[in-house]
């Protein structure tokens, strides 16, 4: 039983299976700890199911009492549960911050950059209406008429980017500055490899995107 | 703070001490003491702060706000002597987030140091509450919020024994499931 | 994330394990591992071991560090500094967790092993609270964390970043105000950093 | 003095943070009457101004009190959109009477809204692939064991499993189940894990 060497697209080089894995582990754990929804990474999802699919496709063949069919369908279990939460931290992430995360979507959406998937993007949107639906119905339809309007920008709820992160160096990077929000401390702090800190997740949200850091 | 946030809204409904700066005609009900049917200016009344925001922020303000005593001199000396030994939870339950709304009418920055310099003093109290044995007496004295991280802290930490101590972590129902359950068994046996 | 979490992540790592049977190469997607020889020892993942283990189709093989006299030295180390020492790897606790309550019979001593391991922790649990004592008394918005292994900054989750969260917020509401009102700050505290 | 009934009402809420209480239409019903009394009384003294100066800091003073309330009222719904949430997550799309009858019917009818967005959703994941979908109300927490021992607490019926054996779950019968086809049913309370 092969696991493939797979194929992401066609500029793209090929990657093993085992890599897709660990980018996955890696991309669940940055998600699970930022404050913010970090780029979609749908092609690894895909591209790691496909393997999920194949694999179950061959424990059927293999007698039910097999050690080896346990041993396979244990790990399929450890990720299956990886992608599941993956996936469902995201989407409460989109439900909690839905008003900024459609705003800010349109605009990235027109730049190329979404964050999101189409179907997570569809989800936001649609999830949106029903609660501006709801509580005009229950209550905003119902007030007096300068009361009514649905203020979108003020019940907006906005990630914290300013919350204080666990990190860990994957390389060295020099020159982090801890800006002072008062202005006349600033502090410059250097991450060397496998250095740890505790700090605000906005001076370092670039690096956990890029993957020089891993929030841990 | 989250316009939709139930936290906040109780906290802004804290009240402090204002004096009216014009007459209010048909809100003499603002104060309790007062049979009139109209509020006159200079008269001094305790209303919560989210009104009290909004009438010192119009021009000309409506009110000017003072600062309740818990944050005037008197108190920030205690603070600042041993902020340990106050008991929070009796003298100001939103001791912090109401803190917050009041330091801008302090216009020495005074409260802002105090607040700062409360909290960092009174973190080792939440720290020992987190483990205590007698949590009961520990979480007395802890403001609202304070209450809230020794509560966050105190689940990490069973939930890190229990793993310690623990092979395997038991699938479990789920939380809202199991609390409307054992609701729904109150009620029956209230009947 | 809860400890189930990390252990979770943890039992990537590789043990070392004896099987009493023999079997082709197993490929995983996390990678191959075998030929399984029974009596030969070799690598697998640790929840694999575990699980092996559980159906009693191997021993486990305890890592070079699960030793008496290297424990004991840890711990006299981890006592004498007043920093954190380095641990001899990232899920230390995970993998002697999994190893001694799976296959305590597979380890010498293991009922020892487990008492030093267990002191080391404590005293590292004490020296992490001591800590953020100290971190939050000194300014509270910056800390260094060197060789605090995943379940050790779990442990500390959330209590201190949202205790840093919240002194943030009252600096910033509190001050932003007053110093709108008045142009001069009476503000002192630096952002200085503390070394955990 | 102003909102002090929407207050309360908050108050409801926070006390009960775990579970959901039943839909207090008849307290909302005084709130937004109240508000509409106030908009009234400002109607007039608005145009009363040109006589009397000082009514103008009335009405403003009223209209913080009408947006206060409406603030109010939102975040109260809003709490008790969170716990229908939690709530479709934990019961499955389908609730027992007694949790039913604690939603308004505006909040059902969201929830059922939310129920088929979120079934959309999740047969959308991987259907680029050939997948029918992926249910993210499972594994939701890490694997431990292929098959777990279990105690059934109600009478539930026959569960047909994967491989097609079928088990008859009866009141404080035990069995020995694949644990990802038992999850969904012990996080309902129909099934308890013993081992």
């Amino acid at each position: 039983m092969d696991t493939e060497d797979l194929e992401l697209s066609d500029e793209e080089e090929e990657i093993t299976a085992d890599v897709v894995l660990k980018t996955i582990q890696n991309l669940w754990q940055n998600e699970r700890l930022s404050p913010e929804i970090l780029p979609h990474r749908n092609d690894m999802v895909e591209c790691m199911l496909g393997q999920i699919q194949h694999m179950e496709r061959n424990i059927n063949k293999l007698p039910k009492t097999d050690l080896r069919a346990s041993i396979h369908k244990m790990e399929l279990n450890r990720i299956k549960y990886i992608i599941c939460n993956y996936l469902k931290t995201r989407l409460d992430k989109i439900e909690k911050y839905c008003i900024t995360i459609v705003n800010d979507e349109k605009q990235r959406t027109e730049s190329g950059t979404n964050y999101l998937t189409p179907s997570e993007f569809r989800y936001a949107q649609e999830y949106l209406l029903s609660i501006e639906h709801h509580l005009k119905e229950t209550i905003l339809n119902r007030v007096p008429g300068n009361m009514q309007a649905f203020e979108i920008n003020k019940m907006a709820i906005v990630p914290a980017l300013q919350s204080h992160v666990f990190l860990k160096a994957n390389e060295t990077v020099n020159g982090i500055v801890l800006e002072d929000h008062f202005g006349d401390q600033d502090e410059e702090i250097d991450l060397e490899e496998g250095s740890q800190h505790i700090l605000q997740y906005k001076f370092i949200a670039d690096l956990v995107k890029n993957g020089k850091v891993q929030l841990v | 703070m989250s316009y939709l946030s139930v936290t906040d809204i109780l906290v802004s409904n804290e009240k402090v001490p204002c004096k009216f700066l014009h007459d209010l005609p048909k809100l003499g009900f603002l104060d309790p003491s007062c049979t009139d049917d109209d509020l006159k200016a200079g008269t001094s009344v305790e209303i919560p702060i989210w009104l009290a925001e909004s009438l010192s922020s119009r021009r000309p303000p409506l009110v000017t706000v003072d600062l309740p005593k818990v944050y005037k001199e008197t108190y920030r000396e205690i603070f600042s002597a041993d902020a340990c030994t106050v008991d929070l939870h009796k003298l100001a339950q939103y001791f912090y987030e109401l803190g917050c709304y009041v330091a801008k009418y302090d216009i020495k920055g005074e409260v802002s140091t105090t607040l700062v310099n409360t909290f960092r003093q009174r973190f080792k109290m939440i720290l020992s509450a987190s483990v205590a044995t007698d949590s009961i007496n520990a979480l007395q004295p802890l403001s609202e919020c304070e209450r809230d991280h020794t509560a966050a802290a105190m689940t990490t930490e069973k939930a890190l024994s229990s793993w310690l101590k623990r092979g395997e972590s038991l699938l479990t129902t789920a939380t809202m499931v199991a609390n409307h359950r054992k609701r729904k068994r109150a009620e029956m046996e209230m009947l | 994330m809860d400890p189930y979490e990390i252990e979770f992540i943890g039992e990537n790592r590789i043990a070392s394990i004896i099987p009493n049977f023999s079997y082709d190469k197993i490929y995983l997607i996390c990678g191959e591992f075998g030929p399984f020889r029974a009596g030969l020892p070799m690598n697998v993942p640790l929840w694999l071991a575990v699980m092996l283990k559980q159906k009693q189709k191997c021993r486990i093989v305890p890592p070079d560090w699960m030793e008496i006299d290297n424990l004991e030295n840890i711990k006299e180390e981890e006592k004498r500094s007043r920093f954190f020492t380095k641990m001899p790897h990232e899920h230390y606790m995970v993998e002697a967790k999994l190893i001694l309550g799976a296959a305590s019979e597979d380890i010498p001593n293991a009922s020892e092993i487990k008492t030093i391991i267990k002191d080391i922790w404590d005293i590292r649990m004490s020296k992490l609270r001591t800590s953020m004592d100290a971190l939050m008394k000194s300014g509270g918005s910056y800390g260094r964390l060197d060789h605090l292994t995943m379940m050790e900054i779990n442990s500390v989750k959330p209590l201190l970043p949202s205790a840093m969260n919240e002194l943030l917020k009252i600096q910033m509401t509190s001050k932003k105000s007053s110093s709108a009102t008045l142009n001069s700050s009476t503000f002192s505290q630096s952002g200085t950093s503390q070394n955990l | 003095m102003f909102g002090e009934k929407v207050i309360e009402l908050l108050k409801e809420s926070e006390r009960n943070r775990e579970t959901l209480s039943p839909f207090n239409d008849e307290k909302i019903r005084q709130i937004i009457e109240e508000m509409h009394i106030l908009f009234k009384l400002n109607m007039n003294d608005a145009n009363a101004t040109s006589e009397n100066k000082s009514l103008w800091t009335t009405v403003q003073v009223r209209h913080s009190a009408l947006e206060r309330n409406k603030r109010c009222l939102l975040a109260y719904l809003y709490d008790r959109i969170n716990k229908i949430k939690t709530l479709r997550w934990e019961f499955g799309s389908v609730l027992p009477p007694d949790i039913r009858e604690l939603l308004s019917d505006s909040e059902y009818d969201w929830f059922s809204k939310y129920s088929t967005n979120l079934a959309t959703f999740m047969r959308s994941l991987g259907q680029d692939i050939g997948y029918s979908g992926i249910d993210l109300t499972e594994n939701l927490r890490p694997p431990k064991s292929l098959y777990i021992e279990v105690l059934c607490i109600t009478d539930y019926g026959k569960l047909e499993l994967e491989d097609g054996d079928v088990v008859m779950l009866k009141k404080n019968s035990r069995h020995f189940l694949p644990t990802s086809e038992c999850q969904t049913l012990i996080r309902q309370g129909i099934l308890k894990q013993i081992t």
